[in-house]
């Protein structure tokens, strides 16, 4: 098994025709993702890659049965495409795009509430079960099927962490990268528990940074309801205060969000925190 | 982003909120002008986008004409954090009998917008919250419906008993809060919010981030100042790079911002201090690995270079294609550490064959061997 | 309530949606100036709140000045289903090409705000839904988050190919739902707008109907049109009683719009005819049952009053005080059936011991004798 | 048992210093109901028929823990009323105001959706457990405990058929005016399941009026999924189309919402409709 993301995922991508969806739909194609439709406006009709493009996801979601949508639709246009994909009924969206404004993620993330659509993202680089099916822009070699959960802020530092997994021979259940973003649909809170629930899942990899109290939220979690071993990694212990690394939600603000007040929360909760990307395989061992 | 204290005064000025008389100049000529219109002391502000001004020396109280020209031409001189301050804000003098505190800014956690009113005004709204937090008053506004009468209510109470000063400080927070909404804010501020002798309300001090997210809406965009950027980060960001100036020798060019803290983390581990944290984004061209390099050596304390890839969408062979051009384009008097793996890495290897950069085969040997080659010169 | 077509133009003209050139006017003369300027054969309209205005001539075209002044004159002096003409709209006549639908209502079963466009305008949109449903596109818009791009692709993209038209009926869509909320409408309407052989798109006729609810806002209280209702409702109304002139001849006062209905109901199934819908409301005070009793006489069809009060709120004896004051201040030539249980009936019975009314025991009895009164004469 | 409101249900009356807030405050104790708390801004600390009235609705439930709101407020400050119950954490929300903006109260329903909180109402006479406890404005008086659950978008129409009921010897389990404006919270379709499942309703009248789908939505429900005999009525089959018949709900717009239609979608779903309130009684006596 795996979460969110198993054999009946059947993806859309929205902003198919676009540079940089058309190349990742090349790239979900040939991991071996059953990507069944793409829609933008107006190019209903035509093919990508052998997928049928729709010019509405209300089209493609009755035509096609997809339930899950993800997005490459550059930033000025991606709620709106996010909001059409929740009121056609999509059960899991995953935004790629980076740059949507905070205020508008505010309104998503409010307006999903009671919804049946969960949300990965904005600036994620998405979701991968390792051997069924890559939702995103990930590099699909590095990731191995197995019993690792991996939960991540970041891109490319799952990657290299996936990677250590994988030579250590610690394959993985599911690869979540939730978004870089300071509001994003689904967050560690979200995904932990479905990873203690996932019967295929021995132990969770959570990649945290600098800025929000997520990695403290999900510490409280760990403490009185996981019985999965965790081990944790905190990006930007050396990154100064008050200046945005990279990521939206990458700021230490005010005194709060530091890496240090995050590791102390998840080390009282029992877990294991890691203090470089290749000390995690062995802790994980360590835990097994 | 932050803008600078003038430029939200005007904000705030076009929703009706009332200021202290004041005009912004750059010259002390000017500021003796505006004070002898203003016809009272003056107090004068320099307009630079960090904290601390006051400390620093760069708010003063001008008795007369003459004396805030003085005052201005040094203001004018000097430099705070860093920042030249070019321009000061001259504003008539205010007889405060209270100060107040109203500020809006993005609850993450609860994923709302939150407002926050202190009667403790006039000092860091943080430092009230550690020190006197009953004196802090919270409402959490849920975007969808907005800002609600009894959110107001709950925010205004605890600061007057006088009914009318809390309609007015009411409609002085949705008038805030609809500035926040509007000009896509991460931070709207008033503090202090001055009950003045005579028992008006002004807005004395403001402050206004507005969300970098939101910077392709043109108005805003427009707010920027590049004088108050660091010329480095300014460059970068026209690269679109992403880039922040640290203290220490050791520069590094990684993709992704994950791993780019993380290796700036780690060659703290490993004795060594980031001079930077540099990412050069998701798909990289060649031509990107150029301007990184060319800012990194603008800066003069840098000793080694680390760049630090994990191919995913960025390929490999783009930043080897990169390098060599930078290196055909300017002299890197220091040595290159390059780690470079995932998409392409075999390709990328033998284009950088007959180089005489560092290799490394993984991300711990890469940062080692960069701090090593720092710490000998 | 209904305001007039030159209203809601105005209204969407304060939203820059194009019209055809017209005036409002009230004199047949002004109508021939305002076709002389127009220089262009106009169209002569009634300003009337009822549905076909065109089948019972109220809307004329006119070739030149002194033909628009014979045609206002004549429209001027029409009554339309009773309503007397007292202004008309003369705009230009427009060269059409093609007409199509835009409408805003209230989704009551989705909970939603609909949007409804259709490529077959300038007739009723019911009978388009009822013959060609096929040509009907809707879109449901929380209200909440707005009308979103989507949406709007959703309803123009099957009026027209051209991508241009697509884009300028996508703007007007956004301003009539903008109208619409912001003038708290239960119906805004463009039937037809026109594309016009030169390419303009124009709304030709508007209508837009305002949320009862929302008449506390004194600009929208404002539009209504006092003229333009039934005086009898008018009155009812500024006695804050509501009121429904029917043609029947058995007059009702009950309290609760529920129970008047089945009151009307149920003369009807009796064999009688009910003369009006008449709600005391909640808690009435005598005045109202004094002011309810005078409307219902001016109707002169009325041959007996039933009184059916199902005290609650509703006290019965300020109903029978409110009996015994309107008695004492008017002439009543009708037979009055009551019919008065809960809350202090029996005090209200005391009260009316003297008077020469007839009382029923129950609901059925004192419909059965309204009826047989109302026969008799 | 009964449906919303039992032994449980613990009153706070938004609005209590208003006249008609205050008047049926004594109205609800008078009959045995528990009002624990009220609230007016700004009137803290005084007592109503010796209920504490607060400032805010979070301070009432804080310190009362009440779980049922009863709102007196005049429409232009019901919808503010109403946000700050649901906010405070409210269970059930009873709004008897009259006149509340319909685009007001389209948000306040979407805003609703996913949230612990139910709303009966605006324009509603109220809710009520004949013995056990009224949140509204009925004569508490003509109810009777039995077995007879009324649903109803009327208010004095309701009392006519509860005193009907009453005088035929047929108690009520739970008496719902569900209000008479175009759009309220809980409709038909969402009350009718809840006496479904209730195992001491056994029948159920149906008081519906002219205007709307949601008798005929109604109709399709008992047709779908309920056993338990229904008897309804419908107002209105005198009234002449297009005209607003007192309640913002009853209008028959274009065609749609006669009483003709839902009479025969009704009986098209096995309910026995009556011609009069009067007959109601025989239908139930003769389904039961």
């Amino acid at each position: 098994m795996s979460i969110l993301v198993n054999k009946d995922t059947k993806v859309c991508v929205q902003g198919i025709t676009g540079r940089d969806g058309s190349f990742h739909t090349k790239g979900m194609i040939d991991y071996g993702t059953p990507v069944i439709a793409g829609v933008t406006p107006g190019k209903r009709g035509q093919e990508i890659h052998g997928v049928p493009v729709f010019n509405t996801m209300n089209e493609a979601v009755k035509t096609t049965k997809a339930n899950t949508s993800v997005i490459y639709v550059p930033a000025r246009f991606a709620p709106d495409a996010i909001y059409e994909a929740i009121d056609a009924g999509i059960k899991l969206i995953v935004a790629i795009t980076e740059g949507i404004p905070t205020q508008e993620m505010l309104k998503i993330y409010n307006y999903l509430k009671g919804k049946p659509t969960t949300m990965i993202g904005p600036n994620s680089s998405g979701i991968i079960t390792p051997g069924i099916a890559k939702v995103g822009i990930m590099p699909g070699i590095i990731h191995k099927p197995g019993k690792i959960g991996v939960v991540s802020r970041s891109g490319t530092l799952t990657y290299e962490v996936v990677n250590q997994l994988g030579n250590a021979g610690l394959g993985q259940s599911t690869c979540i990268s939730i978004g870089g973003d300071q509001i994003v649909g689904m967050t560690f809170m979200d995904i932990l528990p479905l990873f203690e629930a996932d019967p295929d899942t021995n132990a969770v990899v959570l990649i945290g940074e600098i800025g929000g109290t997520d990695e403290e939220l999900a510490a409280s979690y760990i403490k009185a309801e996981m019985h999965k071993p965790v081990v944790s990694f905190i990006a930007g212990r050396a990154a100064p205060a008050g200046k945005r690394m990279g990521h939206a939600g990458a700021i230490i603000a005010g005194g709060t969000g530091t890496a240090e007040a995050k590791t102390k929360a998840l080390e009282e909760a029992g877990v294991a925190v890691a203090r470089t990307p290749m000390e995690i395989p062995d802790l994980l061992k360590e835990k097994l | 982003m932050k803008i600078h204290e003038y430029q939200a005064k005007r904000i705030f000025a076009r929703y009706g909120i009332l200021l202290p008389y004041g005009k912004i100049c750059d010259t002390p000529e000017e500021a003796r002008k505006i004070t002898k219109k203003i016809k009272k002391p003056v107090v004068i502000k320099a307009q630079v986008q960090v904290g601390g001004r006051g400390k620093a020396g760069g708010i003063k109280l001008a008795k007369n004409p003459d004396e805030a020209k003085e005052l201005a031409k040094y203001i004018l001189s000097m430099k705070i954090k860093g920042i030249q301050v070019k321009k000061v804000m001259v504003t008539e003098a205010i007889d405060i009998k209270e100060e107040f505190y109203i500020g809006v800014v993005i609850d993450r956690a609860e994923k709302k917008i939150a407002l926050i009113t202190s009667e403790a005004g006039g000092v860091e709204i943080e430092e009230v919250a550690r020190e006197t937090p009953e004196k802090v008053h919270k409402a959490r506004v849920d975007p969808l419906i907005g800002l609600r009468s009894y959110q107001i209510q709950k925010l205004v109470a605890p600061l007057f008993k006088d009914k009318e000063l809390q309609r007015e400080t009411g409609w002085i927070i949705r008038k805030v809060y609809q500035a926040f909404i509007e000009n896509d804010c991460s931070l709207a501020e008033i503090n202090p919010l001055v009950l003045t002798r005579d028992g008006k309300l002004l807005a004395c001090d403001t402050k206004i981030n507005i969300d970098d997210n939101a910077l392709f809406h043109e108005k805003l965009a427009n707010l920027r100042d590049p004088n108050a950027e660091d010329p480095l980060e300014l460059e970068a960001r026209q690269s679109d790079l992403s880039y922040v100036g640290l203290d220490g020798n050791v520069a590094c060019i990684v993709n992704g911002a994950g791993l780019a803290m993380t290796t700036m983390d780690i060659i703290k581990l490993y004795g060594g201090e980031p001079a930077n944290f540099l990412d050069v984004g998701g798909s990289s061209s060649p031509e990107k690995v150029v301007n990184a390099m060319r800012i990194i050596l603008t800066n003069k304390n840098v000793r080694a270079i680390l760049i630090n890839i994990f191919g995913g969408i960025t390929r490999c062979d783009d930043i080897a294609a990169g390098i060599i051009e930078a290196m055909n384009k300017m002299e890197v008097p220091y040595p290159i550490v390059v780690r470079l793996t995932g998409t392409n890495k075999e390709k990328a290897r033998e284009m950088l064959a007959d180089t005489d950069l560092t290799f490394a085969s993984s991300f711990a040997e890469g940062v080692k061997k960069a701090v090593e080659f720092a710490g000998k010169k």
